[in-house]
């Protein structure tokens, strides 16, 4: 090889980025900037966006090898964490660990209200279908209402992963701004009497039944739906952590850096998702806009079951409660007891609000798992995945390519 | 599209049943439960239970451990003197 | 694809567990909130069984994917952890750092109260062989006599590893029994004027030798007993950590944060390997007795040897800390404190016991060592391996089928 | 399998590392205790070179399969971390999320200071080129100059991977050295009237600034060197992390226990590559040499260009900061803090040195991102990789002989 | 040889020039952010924004959790009491 | 069976002696280091005589960077005062 200073000086010139920037490229760069602004001066889930941003923005560095589909980049590593569903999961069971399940049994009917704004869901999914979407696709943009990060990406990775980025930006995008979103819904579907409902306090409930239920749950619900096990089985396990009191060393760790460490690659790895190739596009607006009225749908869903729930019981269940039922712990029910304070300032929600929140949680995760049973068994799978190999890359090719050896040389 | 729309409505009509069918079954769950094995009133979490329990061997073996090393230090055997008790941090 | 909802109910419906629930997933589930009972109620070394028993309630939900067979799954993933032994040593390394080797340190011939509690493990590799297990098999059984859980899985997932869960489950439980086993042994093998025998206060140790110790068991040790280095070397570096007084952050992370993450990886891997096929067999049963009885001769081996040294000490030695020879730290060395009180009120045996208690931990994997090299050679290791394929499922195919693919082509 | 005494015997005594122990490795278990002795004892840069002299002793154990070339070994496993460029990049996230660019940003010009100690490298090159070793392994080489740890060890791991062991040793072991290095030629290359000047005040920076910095240097600096990216981004990130205000969670993650985790994996990844074979060669004392020389020539450029500073700007900067620019934060900064103190005891140069000292981090970081745009293209890595194959092993075969096989099928 | 060390120092005064180069870009665009957004006096990191912006709702928040709790524990309703204050740790 | 079980003892009885030999090895490794290094009086662990060693060049630091950036603040020369001590936390 020669080193001249002038061949030199021309491969160095070619070798930058500059030379081989599109527009597409510098488009998401701004995209990339925009979550960082977003994330840091509006506080969009920054915990989420900020490094979903800064991914974004090295994916999107020409020959950087950080984008998801550079295949030995780094970004493509935790990338495979995604792929694999390995890194939802663990995030779920730091979630577990961090969530209080006490509201939600001393009032167990509220779980039909994280029942009812899963409405959300079917709405977006039918809509996403008009739209043109196929039904695996628009089982992955219909989660967007769930208001559950980690269930969308989970779910998105499985069904429609060439859709990951837009549907991840636009759940995290979308639950940040379940404060601006909601209250109109609520206020235009309740009445002020309603609104003003005072509701008992909650029972308190023996630490016996705190421990067995995560049991339970991951007895009924996997056992129904197995395809949502490793989310909703270690969101238990997560909790189980929490709740047993012979386990504190666990808990602190899954609720605090094992959940940060899991958080950080998460967030690269999606933003890494996010190039040109695969957000600009037409689709991406779509899901935007499905995502909104996801959210809306959702938030209506949970008011309205509220309402049904409110006259069912004489009177003694607050239907702002019902808003809660989208996930999004603990926004959503901080929302419900601001709405409700608003009427009446004596009028504490927010406990009570807990208990669909944490449903909604649960309730998501059912609905992706009624996904999973539907669309997810393995030649689906198998062909979505050869479908979309030459758009999303083919990042574990060693298996794949020693099964066809094996059969090419069999026959 | 007008047939993958209808589908799409079908999906949706068995989803939600299925949902509120599982949910429905935890409800009824956790009402056993919760029915089973009632709060009781003096709230004894499993959690200050084990450290209730475990924290006066582990402080007899905390004196143990220091009456041993003060033993060591002060150069006098260990029944020679006696820790009555340690205040923790 | 056709959605219509008759179709689809009929999809969902088959797509439950249920319809695939053999009798022995349903066993297994009840072994598992077995293990979960005896975490949270009974105190049953919690950190371990309580991941392990969700972990094994996970795998068997049919169609979950969460069996350490499921090419594919989460919980295969952590599995490889196992199967590639790579988290045993982590773990190993944060024990190191939670191990004070001062009082073995103050009186050295303790250590052969530790290599006489590995008696427990021979009368077991005899028994085993007698119960029809092979040399490789009845090596990782005997084992968990050592009362060392980590180095029971290492050694178990090198020459048995269709036998890892049984061996696991049981070295962990009993590990958890050595309060209820040892004392009954321990009383009847010993005179009461023994176990009222005072020792001499320990000589406190140069800093100096703390640090040089380490470095010189890796280096004695594993020059003898290489196929040991990746645990004993790891575990003296974790105890570098500790006494250098240089890597304090090292030292604190490796005690705590990284080794729960591991503790969680780990024990989830080992539940998710206690399926019905490999759990529900004759030979469980058969471990199950073996690991008592290995226990039982650990304890009785540690304090006849201590009845030697008292003898030859002429009375200087109490017989109560020859049991804590078996490992299980600190629990193993507060059982000879309690017993020794119990005769005496002022005797003050916990810091002696803590040598031969340490001691055992360097004898146990002096043992796991001494087996790898009968036993663990490449050629025996690939012929297990390959004769255990079809029952243990084969995780890394990827390899091993290029390598035959390479061969084929050649010839 | 037969299993008398004496063949078990036999077995055991062949199988001791003893018998297959060379000189060579017994002079590798020294240099490994020469290591832990220089980290501990002389509080060389102890948190990496504690874990690498112990990686080097496991490794250097004959038939313990600790050695980075050890396919299925425990510190194999941790080398693809530095193979695949994964370890170097978290811990420089966690070095950003440890600095604070405000004096930097106080004083930009300082960022100069940072370019003109990379003298150092280029000095160094020519010296490696000259004594003999190609093109990328002098430029390698040459990066132990920039006295950045994960930067020369991400460099070689691309460039001259054979040569990774002695790299990382000379550069963190000269790490260590700067306060013995650098005085003597800070007090040779300034008069005493220099070292005297006193600095004006850093003036503070806005904190919108400091967050937005990170996002500029990442757009500008990666986008003219792409190969960058994975380091540089990183770093940017973690100071983001820091900066934003907004994910205290994830700053306190990356700067303490994850930097940590990964601190451990890489020490022992890089001491298991510490082989006589690949350690005990002439060029490992002519990179001992050439480290030293670049140090000296680094601290040189940074005093020099410190002085010329000096004269532009009429005595109002102190060339004593210049040395610096070395990187070796933030032991390069005390010296110049001490020296100057040396001089007049009420000259605080800490701060002032700071600037310089940050932008030496970045200063080699560009550095190397030349390197990479000269030298790192996938043909020539191609080419390097199947060239040392013989020497370093090839601990990817997998996706490799996957290709192999099915080039040969397609033909 | 000598071929190849001309080469090395052509190599180095390249990669001189263009680190020079990409650090006086950096340089001016630190001093056109510094000159763009310059430090205000009342020194207001985000950080502390934060974490006064929104302590507020927080505290709202557990002002009503805690009254909430409050109140099951003593059998009040939560609107027969009230909590003014917390006082963090 | 009985051959095995016969093979079983025989490398019982091997692997107890090797087992033992190494121990007394290490036995007689740790009697030469604790001969060759005895304890000392003072307690002198190297983990305090780093803080030790470095506290007061660190200190230094610390005292020249509050100086540094308290002289920023108050808009004063770093010479003009003088911080004689910090107490940390
Ligand atoms: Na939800
Ligand atoms: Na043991
Ligand atoms: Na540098």
């Amino acid at each position: 090889m020669e080193f001249s200073f002038s061949s030199s000086a021309s491969k160095i010139v070619h070798s930058t980025a500059f030379t081989s920037l599109e527009s597409g490229d510098a488009l998401m760069i701004g995209v990339a900037c925009l979550l960082v602004y977003l994330a840091i001066w509006k506080k969009f889930e920054p915990l989420l966006l900020l490094p979903m941003g800064f991914g974004c923005l090295l994916a999107n560095v020409p020959m950087s090898m950080m984008a998801s589909t550079d295949t030995g980049g780094l970004l493509n590593f935790f990338y495979q964490g995604i792929k694999h569903e390995v890194l939802p999961p663990i995030i779920f069971m730091g979630v577990g660990a961090l969530t209080d399940f006490g509201p939600l049994l001393a009032n167990p009917t509220t779980l039909l209200l994280g029942a009812a704004a899963q409405i959300g869901v079917y709405m977006t999914l039918i809509g996403a279908v008009f739209l043109g979407f196929n039904m695996q696709e628009a089982s992955a943009i219909g989660i967007i209402g769930g208001a559950d990060g980690p269930t969308s990406i989970f779910l998105a990775s499985k069904l429609a992963p060439h859709l990951l980025a837009p549907i991840a930006v636009a759940a995290y995008s979308y639950m940040s701004l379940v404060p601006l979103i909601q209250p109109p819904i609520m206020r235009l579907l309740t009445t002020e009497k309603e609104r003003k409902v005072k509701m008992e306090q909650l029972k308190p409930i023996s630490q016996t039944v705190k421990i067995i239920f995560p049991v339970a749950v991951t007895i009924v619900c996997c056992l129904m739906l197995p395809g949502v096990t490793p989310l909703l089985g270690m969101f238990m396990l997560g909790n189980m952590f929490r709740e047993s009191g012979v386990t504190a060393r666990l808990h602190e760790t899954a609720e605090t850096h094992l959940i940060n460490i899991v958080t950080i690659f998460l967030a690269l790895a999606v933003g890494s998702s996010m190039t040109a190739e695969s957000f600009l596009r037409l689709e991406t607006l779509k899901i935007i806009a499905l995502g909104l009225l996801a959210f809306a749908f959702a938030t209506a869903g949970g008011v309205i079951f509220g309402r049904i729930m409110c006259k069912l019981s004489g009177g003694r269940v607050n239907p702002l409660i019902g808003s809660a039922g989208v996930s999004a712990v603990p926004m959503a029910a901080r929302v419900s007891q601001k709405v409700g304070a608003e009427e009446d300032s004596s009028n504490f929600l927010l406990m009570h609000a807990m208990g669909p929140n944490v449903a909604g949680v649960i309730g998501s995760a059912v609905a992706a798992g009624v996904f999973l049973s539907l669309f997810g068994d393995a030649s689906t799978s198998m062909d979505t995945h050869a479908a979309l190999a030459p758009i999303i890359g083919n990042p574990e090719p060693g298996m794949q390519a020693v099964a066809t050896v094996v059969e090419a040389i069999k026959q | 599209m007008e047939a993958s729309v209808s589908a799409a409505v079908s999906v949706s009509a068995l989803a939600m049943s299925v949902i509120f069918m599982v949910l429905i079954i935890l409800i009824f769950t956790i009402k056993l439960l919760v029915k089973l094995i009632p709060y009781e009133a003096p709230p004894a979490p499993p959690a200050r239970k084990v450290s209730a329990a475990s924290s006066q061997p582990e402080q007899d073996d905390q004196v143990a451990a220091i009456t041993a090393s003060l033993a060591a230090h002060m150069g006098k055997r260990p029944d020679e003197f006696r820790i009555v008790n340690i205040q923790s941090r």
